[in-house]
């Protein structure tokens, strides 16, 4: 059986519409919804798929490779686990929701410029109403200024490159831009500034701080996880699938993630609460991505955002939990949370561990191959910023896990808990589905090669001149 | 000079949200914003002596020179996506009216 | 001094973008129209070229509607159409939403004249017309659904100021908002299962410059219409609201 | 039986202990404490000609002479350390993950000895790394387990980065074709070598480096304390050996500066190795806290097996070897005491503590005889690693080492007096009265290290002639030597025989002469001379803290190395807060100017 | 030589030893008496001290407090039986610097193990006070030592002593070192001005204010015996040791004399002084010598 892959946007946005018809059983829709999503994408096959049955360069096309595929997979089965676990934060949130996997579905698919625009417009509102069910009105509306500014310039941008290259077909627009690709570069610019205020790049990510730092188990893995992931993942796309990008432009972007990657560490440093430290470190990790795919590492870069999507995904959902059951997210009064919970903890620390990429844990292998790759190239200095992040990065996250296994001094002195958020009330569910995400970044740190072979797979031929050479368990190169 | 007024007017937008903090003056430069990119994508679609895209008794063939249909249509998406976020935005400013009693973010942001 | 300055910024941006992008006397840069993708629009040669399109006489063609930008809205790139439709319903989610459901009506301070009270009722007909207009014929002449759509909201609006309430009407427009919305997406899939592609064109498109030409443009320009006026009646009707004290 | 099947097992073990931790705590702690014996006596018996194989892709594995010796050195630590983990204090620190944790670092470090790849080396060294992070995290709450962390993941990068420059410069990753393809071409060696060397020198305390050890000592449950200070440190010096014989310093460059006949680079490192001593022994000095001091006393026995490996003569590899072992003994018996003290007593601060040698006197002798050997005095073992590394220091005419050497070694019988005499000798506190010695699970460990200790100490051949195969297998010219019961040094001959026999002669006279002479009365401890005054309060009579204060006068101003840490910490912090302020700001006026400036930015600068 | 032979000389070198330092520290009393313009003890009054001591009823305050007191004499024992006296050595070839150094730290640390464990602070202050000490005379000797050794290529004392019968003594290789050698000696000896650690006015004899009868016999003898090791290394070391007895004799008595001289006439540091001349003077006199060395000599090697 064979599946198209619109049903994952076209299935969503049905039951979107028809909700609002019927009220009483909104949550039924969107667990439904985004089951039935998880299916349709286990029967999608790669491939090309038109739209309205015109050709390529003018209708709009859906672009199934193995990259769209795999990401296609993990999104919907986050997405789907998401809506299981927080059935009753998602009442009110059903259609928008639904509305926003079904744009996220059609951000990855596009094969089309200006329909990626339409996409990312709806994600964006769907994003911001997601958001302001935190109750925080004028940071959501921050968002919603930033979302605005960055899709205006996207759509800038592409204008720009529709006068130079008159397409707005992906595929068509590479190739135009293979034959001559001067004078695109202020259209280009546009067009990663757009993007960058959606992948929270530094200076444009003014937004992220008011919306996470205040997100509950709903929207810190929807916004900090699922959207950031999705949007890193066209941000793939259009770097090494679309764009001829000009090493001088290359080299300025480069500077602006690098700057991103360096200030997010510190600024996660800095903090001393749990959701601040994990959306500056989301902060900084989309630098370290944009890094990757800018200078051409499209596999390690696509492994990367997967593998981060899944532990900052555990990470928010579990502090949202934490928050709720404590009050507060002040690490200084989180301590020794996770005795009385060891299994949530447990999860928590391999997501901590996978991220800050420490060996047994799926981030380790994904760090070295990245280190190694960027040597090949004979650059130290790049490898040793990002281990200087890293370093920084690690001491922070362990800092947060073992404050949240350590009972305080008073604990131990009188015995007595302070604060008793003993239990985190939570369904099974979330031990499950934790436990099972954090076991997958076990697995695939002791077995990388699956994972990393996968990757290659999809995303080796994106870039001709540097395919990565991946060091998994069974060796790598110069075995 | 159609495409310069147009993007000045984009940019003048900007320079709105750059320097206002009050949400209502924050929504129309963002319509203002809109509608200069709108302006620019029409500029960028025409030429002149060159026809409407639609054909009718008057203009009966598609061998005539017509103007390119594509960033109208575009132009068209573009405007009902701005009528989405800006009714967004509305709304978010009669919620931010009702919970702080003010619009001007400076003020609600130096008393939180 | 501060303003002066964003504004020199903003020049300075507008220049970059201007000089770097957009001047190019020499044609560089720029595309000639001839080729550009937007021609085969025009000439209607998507899938293969059915030669010269004339107004009035040619047929069967891949798309029979006369208005290209029309054409290129609701068939060639439906799938861009369907996402609006779909903005335009999270927005008008979002304002739902934000505003907390369904209040009191809100009551103007003034009451309406006499002119505005009674003129309202009587305009309201007749700008629905027109609104209904605009989408039927949007495939021939310049409107289509999402201005039909408006004018539709306008006449809504128009009944407000004359003083209307709109009570329980609103559940009916949630019913023809949700019904509306998921029928495009059913004639999507209905395409995609009868012709094997999404959005396809599945009925006859006859004489271009016909009512009755572009095959399934008109239908979804309708369904289009009447979910616009309706969401966009429904955010009207949010704005006018109070907050629900939940 | 084979290694992979030893770490295999253990793996399963620390995993099959949280299991069972989590229904029966004592039956977990008895796993560990079987699984790790059991581990000792298959290496043991197995010997360096263990078969190693391939488990999976880079997890290959070979026994070396070196890697068995330093296998054996800490899976003794660990193995009788597992009787500390029998009778811990209940409450907090009884928890299901510390057996798994305690076995799966164990199987770690045998990984860590045994891997023939850099990367498997590194994995393994990492998952120690944070399994020790977290066993140190069950003791007292505070930053020590994150100071521990960031400084040793530090020294794991730069590792890592050095691994990963062998591996693109060389294409290759196995452990000592690298490191020799590295001394075959110049290239980047210079940077593998400083940056394994770091690495080495993080896991050992050696000065720049060294602030987390007094931190993480303290701070570790003290059933693990033991384990952390005579075991995990001493990988560090794995990879410091390897370095320094496969990679020797004169390699690196052409035609090298030469200090005394040894590279400058060398040079620089031996004179760091000494400040390292100079500064555990001054810092040693001043601590307040046994465990503290204890962890000072290691930061200054680093610098000795630094030394000892950096100038790399087949003497002072030796010597460093040895000493290696007579500190691991050593240091993990005075930790294990300082654990059995604390469990009878509560405390490990020395002014709370005294007298206690009436107490707990069998604790006493092991303690004695593990200061001794961190002494450096006859006959323990400690002596003959000092005398190897001060034979090859005289020999090489580096006097500022050995004067840092000499300081160390007079320096610690301060600060191995001072915890003597404030923890064992003086009044007994009031408090204390009913304290008892502590129990004989705790005793067998303690009795067994010490016991090592001494009888290596008089009996060092087979443990020196053990080195000179392992220099064989370093591929050093040739080795320490040994005719009969004498070491032979290069200006000198040592045998720890006949000065044990020569102690024991002049023991024996004076026992002799001591029990000819008519026997003494007991008296009791407040039964002193007191120049008239009369006390009546123990806790008044007593010396203890400030304890060497004409001495810690003199260096008081010596600026704390920590402070630089601090100081970089903070720094971030500052450029965390900046970020924070510029580009997190609340109004979204803000984030429009940044996007506006920064694509002003980007265009021109593309532009121009 | 066989085993027993040598052991049997050995213990004859610590007999000699204790009789010669107990004989000639008799003697110093008188000479010091004389000095100070008393008429002083007889020579042999140290031997009836320690018989007398030995006899008479004591008390004990644990058993740490008599074993540390074993340890100490037979450290002292132990060292002195491979102390090579006028080409005469016990173990031929093991006669090393460093074991002899270590080997008697075994003693002192004894001794403070004993008087530490009295539990009169007294005693522990004064340990401190000798550590204290002890660290700033030791590091600049043992470093002259090391230098000396490397000069020499041998750490044996008896070679050491035979290399210098061929090429001079070893003050005229370093002049300086010997000063700086001299005053850690005195230190070492415990003479005015550097007998902080004892103060019998301020700390009571500090580690010894807890003895009495049969442990400070043995004290002494303990003491004795390490006076001997101290001043015959020094002999050995720096003045080219002694070929004949007679010619060792001289040169250790003159030695002891001298210090103990120098004693009588002096007052005594507070330990503060102690503690800032200590780290001051013969250090930096000492990296003066081996920088000297080394600018003369192209290098010890």
């Amino acid at each position: 059986m064979q599946m198209n892959p619109v049903l994952t946007i076209a299935l969503p946005l049905i039951l979107a519409f028809t909700k609002i018809m019927y009220r009483r059983i909104a949550n039924l829709f969107l667990v439904l919804g985004s089951l039935l999503n998880v299916l349709v994408v286990f029967f999608i096959k790669e491939g090309q798929y038109l739209m309205g049955g015109y050709a390529p360069p003018f209708g709009i096309v859906l672009q199934v490779d193995a990259y769209a595929l795999y990401s296609l997979l993990v999104l919907n089965v986050l997405f789907a686990a998401l809506t299981i676990l927080v059935t009753k934060k998602a009442e009110n949130l059903t259609s928008s929701s639904l509305i926003a996997l079904a744009a996220l579905n059609g951000l990855i698919l596009t094969g089309d410029l200006f329909n990626l625009f339409v996409f990312l417009e709806i994600a964006a509102i769907a994003a911001i109403i997601i958001a302001s069910s935190s109750k925080r009105y004028h940071h959501a509306f921050h968002y919603m200024v930033a979302s605005i500014i960055g899709s205006t310039f996207y759509l800038l941008g592409l204008i720009l490159l529709y006068k130079q290259y008159g397409t707005l077909n992906m595929a068509k627009m590479h190739e135009l831009m293979l034959a001559s690709p001067g004078g695109s570069s202020v259209a280009v610019i546009l067009i990663f500034v757009g993007l960058a205020v959606e992948v929270k790049l530094m200076p444009f990510s003014g937004w992220v701080k008011g919306v996470l730092k205040n997100a509950d188990e709903w929207i810190g893995p929807m916004i900090g996880a699922i959207y950031g992931g999705a949007m890193m993942i066209v941000m793939g796309r259009l770097f090494t699938d679309v764009f001829v990008v000009s090493p001088k432009v290359t080299l300025l972007l480069s500077i602006l993630a690098l700057v991103t990657l360096v200030g997010g560490e510190a600024a996660a440093y800095d903090s001393e609460k749990m959701r601040e430290i994990l959306l500056y470190s989301g902060v900084a990790q989309s630098g370290l991505e944009i890094l990757l795919i800018l200078n051409g590492y499209a596999a390690l870069s696509f492994i990367l955002i997967l593998s981060n999507m899944m532990a900052k995904y555990v990470m928010f959902l579990l502090s949202g939990y934490i928050v709720n059951a404590a009050g507060t997210d002040v690490l200084g009064d989180l301590k020794g949370l996770f005795r009385s919970n060891p299994f949530l903890g447990f999860a928590f620390t391999a997501a901590g561990l996978s991220l800050a990429g420490l060996p047994l844990f799926v981030g380790f292998f994904i760090k070295l191959n990245i280190l190694y790759n960027l040597m090949m190239s004979h650059s130290y200095w790049l490898p040793a910023i990002i281990l200087i992040t890293s370093l920084v990065e690690g001491i922070y996250m362990l800092r947060m896990i073992l404050g949240l296994w350590q009972t305080g001094l008073e604990v131990q002195e009188t015995g007595i808990q302070i604060i008793s958020p003993s239990n985190i009330k939570t369904k099974y569910a979330v031990h499950a589905i934790t436990l099972i995400l954090s076991l997958a970044m076990v697995v695939f740190g002791l077995m990388p090669d699956y994972a990393l072979d996968l990757a290659q797979k999809a995303r080796g031929n994106a870039v001709a001149d540097k395919p990565a050479m991946m060091i998994g368990m069974k060796g790598g190169p110069g075995q | 000079m159609m495409e310069l007024l147009s993007l000045s007017l984009l940019f003048l937008g900007m320079y709105g949200l750059i320097t206002k903090h009050h949400v209502l003056k924050m929504i129309v430069s963002m319509n203002v914003m809109e509608i200069g990119l709108n302006l620019f994508i029409t500029s960028l679609g025409y030429q002149e002596s060159h026809l409407a895209p639609i054909l009718s008794s008057k203009f009966p063939s598609s061998a005539l020179n017509f103007v390119d249909p594509l960033p109208q249509s575009l132009v068209l998406t573009s405007i009902v996506i701005g009528v989405g976020t800006t009714a967004v935005a509305l709304a978010f400013a009669k919620k931010i009216y009702m919970d702080y009693g003010t619009l001007d973010l400076e003020k609600i942001e130096g008393r939180l | 001094m501060k303003r002066i300055l964003i504004l020199g910024l903003m020049a300075i941006l507008v220049m970059g973008i201007y000089n770097y992008a957009v001047y190019d006397p020499y044609q560089k840069t720029t595309m000639p129209f001839e080729e550009r993708d937007s021609q085969a629009y025009l000439s209607r040669s998507v899938n293969g070229d059915p030669g010269e399109v004339v107004y009035g006489k040619s047929t069967n063609l891949e798309n029979g509607a006369a208005n290209t930008v029309a054409a290129i809205v609701v068939d060639y790139r439906s799938f861009d159409t369907l996402g609006e439709v779909t903005v335009l319903f999270i927005s008008s989610l979002g304002v739902a939403f934000l505003s907390g459901g369904f209040g009191k009506t809100i009551r103007l301070k003034h009451k309406p004249s006499f002119l505005l009270q009674y003129g309202a009722r009587f305009v309201f007909g007749i700008i629905l017309v027109f609104g209904a207009y605009m989408f039927l014929h949007g495939h021939l002449t310049p409107g289509g659904g999402f201005p039909g759509g408006a004018i539709i909201a306008a006449s809504a609006l128009v009944l407000y100021l004359g003083g209307e309430s709109s009570g329980e009407k609103m559940k009916a427009f949630k019913i023809l908002e949700g019904a509306a919305g998921s029928l495009y997406v059913l004639s999507g899939i209905v395409g995609l299962y009868f012709a094997g592609f999404f959005m396809q064109n599945v009925l006859p498109s006859g004489i271009v410059g016909h009512l009755f030409s572009a095959g399934i443009m008109p239908v979804i320009y309708i369904l289009i219409g009447l979910k616009v006026g309706s969401e966009l009646t429904g955010i009207l009707d949010y704005f006018m609201r109070e907050e629900v004290s939940s | 039986m084979n290694i992979i099947h030893l770490i295999l097992g253990l793996f399963l073990a620390g995993i099959a202990a949280y299991g069972i931790g989590r229904l029966k705590p004592a039956a977990a702690s008895w796993l560990t404490l079987a699984a790790s014996w059991a581990a000792l006596l298959i290496l043991f018996l197995g010997g360096d000609t263990l078969a190693g194989g391939n488990a999976w892709g880079l997890l290959a594995f070979k026994m070396t002479p070196l890697g068995w010796f330093f296998s054996m050195t800490l899976l003794f630590v660990y193995s009788t350390n597992t009787f500390f983990n029998l009778s811990v204090p209940a409450a907090p620190t009884r928890q299901a993950a510390y057996p798994m944790l305690y076995l799966i670092s164990l199987a770690s470090t045998i990984g860590v000895f045994s891997a023939e790849n850099w990367l498997a080396l590194f994995i393994f060294w990492e998952i120690v790394l944070w399994s020790s992070t977290f066993m140190i995290g069950f003791g007292k709450p505070g930053r020590g387990s994150i100071i521990y962390f960031g400084m040793s993941l530090l020294g794991s990068f730069m590792m890592l980065f050095a691994i990963l420059v062998m591996g693109t410069a060389y294409q290759t990753f196995e452990v000592k074709g690298a490191l020799m393809a590295a001394a075959q071409s110049p290239g980047p060696a210079l940077l593998v070598f400083l940056l394994m060397l770091f690495s080495a020198m993080v896991k050992l305390g050696i000065t720049p480096f060294h602030i987390w050890m007094p931190e993480a000592y303290h701070e570790a449950p003290d059933h693990f304390a033991p384990v952390l200070a005579g075991g995990l440190s001493k990988l560090g010096a794995f990879t410091a050996l390897m370095v320094t014989s496969f990679l020797p310093a004169s390699t690196l460059m052409a035609q090298p500066w030469q200090v005394r006949g040894l590279p400058l680079l060398t040079y620089i490192l031996l004179t760091v190795s000494a400040v390292s001593i100079v500064i555990g022994t001054l810092m040693a000095i001043k601590q307040e806290d046994a465990k503290k001091l204890l962890a000072y006393s290691s930061v200054a026995n680093s610098g000795y097996i630094m030394i000892g490996m950096l100038m790399g003569t087949p003497m002072s590899v030796s010597g460093a070897l040895v000493h290696l072992l007579a500190h691991a003994l050593a240091t993990t018996v005075t930790f294990m005491v300082m654990a059995a003290v604390a469990r009878q007593t509560g405390t490990t601060r020395m002014d709370e503590l005294g007298g206690l040698l009436h107490r707990m006197p069998i604790t006493f002798l092991a303690f004695l005889t593990a200061i001794l050997s961190l002494v450096g005095l006859p006959p323990m073992l400690g002596f003959v690693s000092k005398w190897l590394i001060l034979q090859s220091l005289a020999s090489q005419g580096l006097f500022l080492v050995a004067a840092a050497a000499i300081f160390g070694s007079i320096g610690s019988l301060l600060y191995a007096f001072r915890i003597l005499s404030t923890v064992f000798l003086g009044q007994l506190k009031p408090k204390h009265r009913q304290v008892r010695e502590a129990p004989a699970v705790l005793l067998i460990p303690l009795l067994l290290l010490s016991g090592v200790t001494l009888v290596l100490g008089i009996y060092p051949y087979g443990l020196v002639q053990y080195t000179a195969k392992i220099e064989n297998s370093l591929g050093f010219a040739d080795t320490v030597q040994i005719t009969g019961l004498s070491i032979q040094g290069n200006n000198g001959n040592l045998n720890a025989l006949l000065i044990m026999g020569a102690f024991a002669i002049g023991f024996l006279i004076a026992l002799g002469i001591f029990l000819k002479a008519p026997k003494s009365r007991k008296v009791d401890l407040m039964d002193t001379y007191t120049g008239g005054e009369f006390i009546y309060s123990p806790e008044l009579y007593s010396y203890s803290t400030n304890f060497f204060a004409p001495l810690e006068r003199v260096y008081a101003g010596l600026p704390e190395i920590s402070r630089l840490y601090e100081a970089l910490a903070n720094r971030v912090r500052d450029l965390g807060t900046l970020v924070q302020y510029l580009f997190f700001s609340p109004l979204p006026s803000r984030t429009a100017l940044l996007i506006s400036v920064v694509t002003i930015l980007l265009i021109w600068g593309e532009a121009i | 030589m066989n085993a027993l032979q040598s052991i049997g000389t050995g213990l004859g070198m610590a007999l000699f030893g204790w009789l010669l330092q107990t004989t000639i520290s008799g003697v110093t009393r008188k000479v010091i008496a004389r000095i100070q313009k008393r008429r002083g003890p007889v020579w042999y009054q140290n031997f009836r001290d320690i018989m007398k001591l030995l006899n008479k009823r004591s008390v004990t305050h644990g058993w740490a407090f008599d074993f540390g007191l074993l340890v100490a004499l037979a450290g002292a024992i132990g060292t002195a039986m491979f102390m090579p006296v006028a080409g005469i050595v016990a173990f031929k070839g093991f006669d090393n610097f460093f074991m002899i150094i270590y080997l008697a730290a075994l003693g002192v640390f004894g001794r403070a193990l004993s008087s530490g464990s009295s539990g009169n602070p007294l005693a522990t202050i004064g340990v401190m006070r000798g550590l204290t000490q002890n660290i700033g005379y030791k590091v600049p000797y043992m470093l002259l030592v090391i230098a000396l050794i490397s000069y020499y290529r041998t750490s044996s004392i008896s070679e050491i002593v035979e290399l210098q019968r061929v090429s001079g003594w070893s003050v005229l290789v370093m002049p300086l070192g010997f000063v700086v050698a001299f005053i850690s000696l005195h230190g070492m000896l415990g003479k005015k001005p550097f007998d902080t650690y004892l103060a019998p006015a301020e700390i009571a004899s500090g580690p010894l204010v807890e003895y009495g009868g049969k442990q400070l016999g043995i004290l002494m003898i303990a003491h004795e015996l390490s006076v001997f090791i101290e001043v015959s290394l020094f002999v050995n070391l720096f003045l080219g040791g002694g070929a004949t007895l007679p010619e060792f004799l001289l040169k250790y008595a003159f030695i002891y004399i001298l210090s103990s001289s120098l004693g009588a006439v002096m007052g005594r540091f507070r330990i503060e002084q102690v503690v800032r001349f200590y780290y001051k003077v013969p250090i930096a006199l000492t990296i003066v010598q081996i920088l000297m060395l080394a600018v003369m000599r192209g290098g010890v090697r």
